[in-house]
Order: C-alpha cells, then structure tokens, then sequence
C-alpha cells in the first residue's frame, strides 16, 4: 500500500484507531471523545485504551445509553464551537439515532443556508463475522451515503483507519468513519505522527491489467486473495479501495475500467439497494463504450445476518464468492 | 424571590410580545394573501413565553426552536428584514431562501433553528449546553418544545443527559394544551409534563405562561441557578396558541372549541399586561399605541423588503451542502 | 391503465388511500389505524376523513407523537394476533423510528427462524413539491428497499393506492406503503368494492418500442409527459412504473429493454444510492447485450431539499430533465 | 397486602430461579470452552426478578427481553433443549440457529425474544399489550429493560403511551447498578428509575429484587391492577449482575469492586430463600439438593442434544425472511 511504503512499523487496526483519535486531541483542544463506554472501559474493543488517563473526564466522556442524546450532543456541541468525536459503539444502532444523523447533522448547514458549520466526527463499527447476529453485524453504509451533507470513510486498513480520522477530524463538515471488525486485528505499516489520508480519493490496492475489482471495506482482503486466484485463469486483476465512499472517488475507478474492460464491484453489505448499484450505474453511464462484459456485483444476500456459524459463513461474500462470480460472468 | 423588574425590563416584555404579535399576524395574513409558501406554524397566544426567557439571554446564550419557531427568533434579536425575507424564500432571508419557516434561524443571535422534527430541538440545546460548560463559558442554552414534543423519546434522553453532566440547559415545555388536533389529555395521562422533571433529578417548576412576569421570573431563576453550574431545569409554561396548528384558518377542524379559544383570550399575555403596565403608570397608552405603530411599520418595511428581493439564483442549489473550508 | 379499463368512476389519490383503508377495515376484524392525528382530525391531508365516525376510537387511533411507540405497537401487536395499520404522517420522520423499522419489524421473523410472523402495513407519504423543506420531502425508499424481510410498495395513482392497501393488509409481512404528495389530488378510475394490485408487478403504463423509461412514484407522470415530447425526435417510449420496490420486478424492466435496447432510470429521490443505481445495474447485468446505449439516470441532486419554491423547482427531476437527458444521453 | 404465597408457589419460584442460575452457569461454562460462538449477556444473579414475575403468567401473557434474555426464557417456560440448540446455533434451537442469544425467543410461550438493541423491548411489550386490550383478552405484557436502557427514548415512548391507553402492560426495570462497565452514577442523576413513573401517570414500585417474595408480590399487585384494566405499572427491581457484562469473565475490567460483588453475593436471592425454605421447613435441604440434581441432569442432555444437532443446512439461509402464506 503506497503510502505506507517506507514505514517500518506496524500496528492494529485497533492500535491505529487509538493514535489516530489521539493525534486528534493532542492537536485540537476543542475535540473531545463521547460515546458508550469510551472512557472507563475504553471502547468495547478496546481502542480508546489510556485516552482518558491521558486526557481526562472532561474530554473523554462516558454517555448514558441515549443514542439520540449523543447525537444532538455533536451536533449542538459542534455548531458551538466544539469538534466532538461521536462514537457509536455498533452501526447497528443507527436506527435509535438516524433523526439526529439525517436530519439534523447531514442538513442543518444547507437549512441554515450555510448559516451553520458541524466540524463533527463519528466513528462507528460495521460488518460481520463474529456472530453477533441480525443486529450487531450490518452493513448500511448506503443509508449515508444517500444523504447530502455527510462524508462517509469507510478505512480497510490501519494505516487508512488512522489517517482517515485525523482528516475526518480536521474536516469542517460530519464525517462518518465506518471502522470495520473484519479489519480490528490485522496489521499495517502506519507511520508515527500525525497524517491524512485524503477525504474522496480512492487507492489501488494491487494493479491489475484486465480485470477491476472495486471494493469496500472487508471486502478488500477477499478481493486480493480472489485477485491472487484469477491469476491462474489469465486474469491479471487490479484491485481498487473505494475507501471514501462519500464522496466517491469516481475518477480512479472509471480510469482502472477504461484499462481493464470488465469489472465486480463488492462489498459485504446486502446486494440489494447496496452502493454496488451507485458504482455499476456510474461506470456503465461513464464508461460504457469500453465495456466487454457486464459489471458484476458481489453482496450479501436478502436476509438478515443470521448467527449460527456456518449460516454466517455463508452469508458473508468472500473470495470464493468473488471468484466464482467473476468466473461466470467471463464465462471462463 | 426575584426582585421586581425594573421599567426597562418591563418595557422591554412589552415590546418582544408586540414585535412577535405583529410579526405573526402580518406573516398569517402574508400567507393567506398567497405570498409566502409552505406551511407556517404561528406563535399568536404564546408571546408571554418567548418574551420572558429570551429577556435573560445575550446573543451568545443560545435557544434550539421548534416548528413554531418565528416567535423565538424575534424575542432572540431576530431580524424582521431576513425573517421575512427567509419566509418569503428570498435570497436575502436569514437561509437563503432554503430553509423556510420550519428551519428559519440565525446562528448570530444563537438562534439554532426552527426544527421540522417534533423533539428535534432539545438534544441540540442540550449539545450547545455542553459545549458552554466544555468552553468554560457561562453561557445557557434553551431546549424549546411543545406538550406534544414531550412524548418524543428525544427529550427524555436530552434531559437525562443535561441533568447527568449538570449542563446549563433550560428545558421550556411550551403546553399549549395541543399536539396538532390532539389534546393533552388524548396525549399523555398527566396534567403536567413538569412531573417529570423529578425523573430526572432536575427541578420542575409550572408557571403561567400568559403571565409574562411569572415566566420573566421563573425563567431567572432557573438561567442563574444553570449559570452557576447547578444544572438544567425543566420549565412547563401553560400557554394556548390563538390560531391554528398551521396557517391562521389552518383545515377547519373542530377539535377545540369556541369557548375555551375566548376563555384563554381574556387572559391574553399582551392585554392583560398592557393594561397593568398603563394602571401602575409605567407607561401611558399613548407611549403603547407608539410602540405598535413603530412595530409595525418596520414590519411593512420587512415586508417591502422581502418582496423586492430576489429568490436564490438557481445556481445556489448546491451551495451550502458542505462546508468548503476544511474539505 | 389497464386494470381500470372498464371503470367509469374517478377518484382522487387521497379519496382512494380512504377507501383502501376502509376496506380493509371492513374485511379484517383485527386491523386497526393507529397514527398521529388519524382519527379525529382525519389525516393531515384528509385521508383517513370518516373513518372514526365509522369504526369508532378502538380502531381508529390517535397517538402521541411518539414514533418509536407506535412502531412499536405495530411490531408487538402484530405479532400477537392484530393486524395494525400504522400511519407515518411524513416519510421524513423515519429517522425518528427506524429501529424500530429496521431491526424489529424487518429482522424480527428472520431472528426467530420464523417463529413470528407480522401482518403490518406502514402507510406514509413522500415527496416534495409542497415547500415543505428538507424534512418534510424526502424520498427515502432506497434506506427500506435495502431492508430484507419488508416489502416496500410505492402506487402512483389513484387506483393502485387503494389496490395496494389492501394487497399490503391482506399480506402477512410488514409491507410498507409510500403515497406521494405530488399524487394527492389527482384522479384516477378506481373500481369500487376490494381489489388488489399485486406485489411485486411492475405496471406499463405506456407502450414504446424504442426505449424504455423505468420510472418511481411522483416521476410516472413526468416521464410520460417527457414521452410525448420525445416521440417527435423519434422515440417511441415505453414506460414502466416499478410500483412494487420491494420485491422488485426486474423481468418486466428487462423484458422492456431488451425490446427498446435503450433507457433512463428516473425517481425523485436523491440520485446518488437511490434505486435506480439498483435497477441500472440488473438492467446491465441481465440485459448487457441488448443494450445500445448506457442506461442514464435521473434523480434529485446531491442536496437537501430546498424551501425557496424557484430552487425547489429547479431540485425536483421533471419531464424538462428527462428528455434532456435522454438526448444527451443517446447524442440527438 | 398480598398474602402469603402458598407452598406450591414457594416451591415453583425456587425451581424456577435454581432453573436460570443453573442454566447460566453451565452457558457460561460452554462459552468459556468455546462451544457457544458471539456474546453471551448471563443473567446470574438476578434470577428472584424473573422467577417473581413469571410465577403470574401463562402462555398466552407475553414479555419482551433484554439482550440479558435467557433467564427471562426459562422463567417463562423454555425449554433447555431448544434453548441451548440455540445458543450452539444450531437447527433444532429455538430461532433455528438464526438469532443466537441476542435474539432468543419462542412466541409459543409468549417470549417475544431478547432483544440487541437496548430498549428495544418496551415498545414491542407495550403494542402485545395494546394487542391484549383490543383482543379484549385479560392478558398482560412484561417489558423488561435496564437502568441503562431506562435512558433510551424508546422506553419513555412506550410508558407514555401505555399509561395513556391503560395497558396491560409492567415495565419491570432490572436495576442492576450498571450498564455495561458505566455505574448508574454515571449514567442517570437519579437513584430511583421509578421516580420517572409519575411523569407518565402510572404507579412507581421498587423492590429489592435479591427478594424473590418481595418481587412476587409487588409483582402479583401490578398484574392484578392491568388485568383489571387500570393501567401500567413501573416495578424497578434492585438487583446485580455476578457475571461480568459480557460473558463470566469478560474484558477484566475494574469497573466495580470485589467487595461490592462479594456484598450482593451475601445478599443472594437463592442462598437466602433456600435458608428460609429450610429454615420455616417448607423443603428440606434434601429436597433443594435434589431440585439441583434434576435440573443439572436436565441440562447436560439439553447440552447433549444441542451437540449432537447439526448446523442449519446452509440453504435455509434465506427461510424466514419473509412468511409466505400471505404474499
Ligand atoms: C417527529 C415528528 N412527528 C410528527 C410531526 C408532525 N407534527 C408537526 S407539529 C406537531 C405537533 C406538535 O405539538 P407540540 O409539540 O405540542 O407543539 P405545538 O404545535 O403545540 O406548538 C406534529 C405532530 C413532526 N413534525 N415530527
Ligand atoms: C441502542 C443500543 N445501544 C447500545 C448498545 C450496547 N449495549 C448492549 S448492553 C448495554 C448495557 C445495557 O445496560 P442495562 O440496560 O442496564 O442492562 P444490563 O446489561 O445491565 O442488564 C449496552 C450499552 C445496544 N446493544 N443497543
Ligand atoms: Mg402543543
Ligand atoms: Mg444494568
């Protein structure tokens, strides 16, 4: 991964979450950390471990259960003056809050015809494979990015998880920062420091002459063992990180079709209504002519995320999944 | 308890109940003539309310309003010019023209926003508060909302939590006796949404809200006692909006009567007031029939104003969605 | 339209959500309306006027203003024996509710490996033209359609409003039904007496041989009048109400496009992770040979909704903006 | 007030609360050997609320859980073998291996299932209640919920309405001093959640919920009172957790201290009613001996059998999402 190249270290996604809210509050004093355990238990996974000790009560704060409370606290705090980091321990919960999410925080700025500036920041946690079951493991980062006013991050990888928050934080608009548990123990190379990933840029992530997988999220690592895979089928596969999802990064993913032809789209959300559909409309309407195959889609399928194991298994898209797809859709 | 207000304070009442007055009847009467769109939600009965807490306020104290949000705003500092204009859906409205009535704010007096989500307001207000205590700054925010908005899972949280960190945020239930067409008593089982204040571990004070000096004074003290740290109050306002849920004529639903529409007008926040004020010789009717004239003449002037502005050029439409600055 | 063909009697939208309701009520003992402002006010646009004279408080309720509740109503008592129509005055409120949608009424069935079932019909209304602003105006059917275990219906006219009610009450899922203000006042020829408009059928509602216009709720009516307009540049236009989102009715778009090889996609919602991304993609997958020309779409721009009627006017997609597009589409 | 309950009541509540502990212990257990995949919520320590409540209900009664649900599900009549089938995600479980314990249920008995997301119950036990009255039957619907969940708008929406429309519906709080790794302190500003019962119009009972009679009876009370058609009641229960937020163990956080644990312990709803039962020589030691050994027997074969179930074939997968009889 580019950006990380001459980095020696590496940490977890977890570890990089935690410096990357650090950096934040070291560099901003109007930034404070509130959410549902963030404090005394330092998130339920563990990522913002010693920030209270650091940084006291007073900026890292424990909430009651009040999701909508937590909500209208970033929102009010971050048109007064403040930059809150809001954490809202599983996107599951979004449900409890999507008032405060989608009609207050995404449209108060336009509302106000500009009148007002939310220099909020929300860190989430999406995705499945841990049994959690139907409301503990979605996926419903098309909610969001539906919704002018929002910028929406969806980071794979440590070193991203890092530099997407500190860019999010430093952002003058909401930013969601869609952490994901497939990602929460793997190690990357993130460099020491402050540092951004660039809000609406997309990464190739493996490069690729005549095949393109766009990929969200977890789906990456599926996606670079499927890319490994195809190689033996003649397919030399180029793998794009949509990474920043809103806004979207059409340029990078039309450029790698233009060179490749044919392409999947794939993300662990539901298939149906999922952004695939965004991404496929866009580069056929884009990029049309230089099409020899349709654009597939990979997704989870029209059910709820079911808890038994190997039910699970199943439901989660995986390079298997992506191969085949891939494999029938070439006919090869 | 609370010393007597001094004339200027009462001039001052008298005055922000007279600009909402005469702001909200020019604006019923706009809409009716066609000019201004959407839906208006008016705030004609419940002066006394807006006029005794915003009287305390500095332009950095701040207020998160609900769909009936006109009043508010007035008794903030708004502008007559931009409000019109704002109704109007003019370019030089306080939004732009993209707002509108039920989003009309102005985050220079404080004014977070109309809001047109039942209970959108207090976890906003509640927000703000933070910020004031996180800031170091003595400032207050007030949580406005309706006898129906108190049925919104929002508030309960909103106060939960400004009780918690001891924020100074003042909730102001504005019971009109109303949600839309529905009653209070075909809305919840008690009489008084302050009983749930103890709920809360926050005091719940009931005052008569066409008493503009019984709200001035409740209102003190619960703004100093949330000025010096000792947390949110929750103020239940008994009031009566004169005409209907939206519009003046609104549908022509009966669903209150004509009666107690008159009982409630004799009590008239205004009225009453105006005729105390002339009685202890505080001011005379001459100096009363001034300060309407003078109202409404900038009124027509606003109105002038409105109607000789622009709409937003179409090219506007996508300003203002993001924030350029920090992207 | 042909199921109305042999009907001479005409009624509005709003009229017909009425008789819809009340049919229902007349047919299911256990079916209730609970809603704000239902009963004694008889909906804020009218529709459900009567309906408490006839069938008195016990089924026709007013409730506090208090979503969560009575969404939760319509979870708990349908799965214990009712069969409640629940009213969501404006579309907009969603937010203030959707747990409530999303992880109870949708996943509830699934969770329980089928040991619930719940008969529930949502009605609610979106869609701009009002000046109603930002949160009285949106088209939020892309956050439902992503949902899998609700069916999400969405009847242009007056006709299939009623025969949809009664198709969502009659089945035994959450089925949620979007009436759209810019319908309200029009008149269609509605039989008298039950009917339903089936689940899960796309309607033509004009014929065309060389194109095809797929079209959602509010937009039927633009993409007609735009079909006029472009039979002078050549077009024969086909054009399609979804009418059923969920589930979604592709065999009829694809058996339309792989006749008229070329179309658009129109809704009012935002056009970024609106439906038609959806729909783009299946048309490309299930169709990529057919297609001459990419698949264009039309949706609301990437803003909130706006007051100002002149900048309302300019965000709502209309006939004007279809046939542009289309033309810039297919370079005439 | 309410009399003495019988010995037969005496016997099933001690059964019943034996049952939950014993079945937590051996979940745990199974946790801990990795047999059961996903968060476990164990409900050891407060198994005299659910045996209390429960003791009143039928079938046809229903109650909404918490994430903490299996406790609730045996006291209402589950059965272990499903009931662990589920927790091993397997087939033959309660929710076919789809919704684990998150989400255990079986509407035969009336559960209408735990819960994920934290006041996620209430309104569905409040719209079973409404069901009650409108199917005119004399049931009643429990909603359970936590001091934390006490903060969610949800509850106060569902209380509200309840009170409002008198259902039959007890919103029985299980006040176990903590959410998650945040005390009560730090959550509500309150000590009392019943306190919040006055401001909807409905009763406010707490219990001490370490007290299997005390829960029973305040329990029975408020039942009595819904069936009879006058409305909710708010039963706050004082009770603790022994487990740790999740699982036994959990993350090892030092959130409460030992002494506190050790000084509910002393406390234990099962000790000290087994000390009454033996001391006022209702059973004899062993009698209660044996209750265990019976109940321990039951749950090895219920663990047996969910061993030897098989995995959900992976074609179900899409079963259950939608019923087909109506579409
Ligand atoms: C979440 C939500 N639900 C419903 C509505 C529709 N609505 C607008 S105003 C109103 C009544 C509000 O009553 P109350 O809070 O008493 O304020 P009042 O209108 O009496 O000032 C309702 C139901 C809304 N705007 N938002
Ligand atoms: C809406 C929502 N917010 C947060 C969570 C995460 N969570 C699960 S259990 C829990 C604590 C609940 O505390 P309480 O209601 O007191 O129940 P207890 O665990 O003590 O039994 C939290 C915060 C959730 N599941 N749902
Ligand atoms: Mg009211
Ligand atoms: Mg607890």
């Amino acid at each position: 991964m580019p950006e990380a190249e001459n980095q020696e270290r590496t940490l977890t996604y977890v570890a990089s979450i935690n410096e990357g809210v650090r950096e934040v509050l070291l560099e901003q004093d109007n930034a404070f950390v509130a959410g549902e355990d963030v404090a005394q238990a330092g998130g339920v996974f563990g990522h913002y471990g010693g920030l209270l000790a650091e940084f006291g009560p007073e900026r890292i704060i424990d909430t009651p259960i009040s999701e909508k409370a937590l909500f209208g606290l970033g929102v009010g705090a971050s048109a007064t003056g403040c930059r809150p980091i809001i954490d809202l321990m599983f996107m599951d919960f979004m449900g409890v809050c999507m008032d405060e999410i989608a009609n207050q925080m995404a449209k108060m700025r336009f509302m106000f015809g500009g009148g007002a500036t939310l220099p909020v920041t929300v860190l989430t946690m999406s995705g499945g494979g841990m049994s959690m079951a139907a409301q503990h493991s979605q996926c419903l980062e098309a909610w969001l990015a539906h919704l002018p006013g929002l910028k929406v991050l969806m980071p794979t990888d440590a070193h991203d998880a890092k530099g997407m928050i500190i860019a999010a934080a430093r952002d003058d608009n909401p930013v969601f920062v869609i952490l994901n548990k497939a990602s929460l123990g793997r190690k990357a190379a993130v460099p020491e420091g402050a540092y951004e990933v660039k809000i609406g840029k997309a990464k190739v992530v493996r490069e690729g002459s005549n095949f393109t997988i766009v990929t969200i999220g977890s789906m990456v690592y599926e996606a670079l063992v499927a890319a490994d895979q195809l190689a033996d089928s003649g397919l030399d596969v180029e793998v794009i990180d949509v990474r920043s999802i809103q806004p979207f990064d059409s340029e990078t993913v039309i450029d790698s079709i233009k060179k490749t032809h044919r392409g999947l789209v794939a993300h662990e959300a539901v298939q149906f209504g999922g952004l695939g559909g965004e991404i496929v409309a866009q580069i056929q309407e884009q990029a049309f002519d230089y099409l020899d195959a349709p654009i597939a889609r990979i997704g989870a399928p029209f059910c709820p995320v079911p808890f038994s194991p190997p039910l699970e298994k199943v439901y989660l898209p995986n390079a298997e999944d992506i191969v085949s797809k891939i494999k029938g859709t070439l006919g090869i | 308890m609370a010393k007597r207000p001094s004339n200027r304070v009462l001039q001052a009442l008298h005055l922000c109940m007279v600009r909402i007055r005469c702001f909200e009847e020019a604006a019923g009467k706009m809409m009716e003539n066609g000019k201004i769109p959407g839906a208006l939600h008016l705030y004609v009965g419940q002066e006394a309310v807006a006029a005794g807490i915003m009287q305390h306020l500095s332009d950095e104290d701040q207020i998160a309003s609900t769909h009936r949000g006109h009043g508010h705003l007035v008794a903030k500092g708004g502008d007559f010019k931009p409000m019109f204009a704002e109704l109007y859906g003019r370019a030089t409205g306080y939004c732009k023209g993209k707002g509108g009535s039920m989003h009309i704010s102005n985050m220079e007096v404080g004014m977070l926003g109309a809001n047109g989500i039942v209970g959108g307001g207090p976890p906003i207000a509640m927000g703000a508060a933070f910020s004031n205590k996180f800031r170091k700054t003595k400032n207050v925010a007030i949580a406005f909302f309706g006898d129906g908005a108190s049925n919104e899972g929002s508030v309960h949280e909103a106060a939960n939590m400004a009780a918690l960190y001891k924020l100074p945020c003042i909730f102001v239930c504005e019971n009109n006796g109303y949600g839309e067409y529905t009653s209070q008593a075909n809305h919840q089982a008690v009489q008084d949404v302050a009983d749930r204040a103890a709920g809360y571990g926050m005091p719940g004070v009931v005052v008569d809200g066409m008493d503009v000096i019984a709200v001035y004074e409740a209102a003190g003290e619960a703004i100093e006692r949330a000025r010096k740290g000792d947390g949110p109050t929750l103020l239940e306002c008994k009031t009566y909006r004169y005409f209907d849920h939206v519009g003046v004529r609104g549908m022509g639903l009966s669903y209150r009567s004509d009666e107690e529409l008159e009982s409630w007008k004799k009590r008239d926040a205004i009225n009453t007031f105006e005729k105390s004020l002339v009685d202890f010789e505080i001011v005379t009717q001459k100096k009363i029939d001034a300060v309407y004239k003078k109202v409404n003449s900038e009124i027509e002037k606003a109105i002038e104003f409105a109607e000789q502005s622009p709409y937003p050029d179409p090219s506007a439409l996508l300003d203002n969605v993001y924030s350029e600055e920090g992207a």
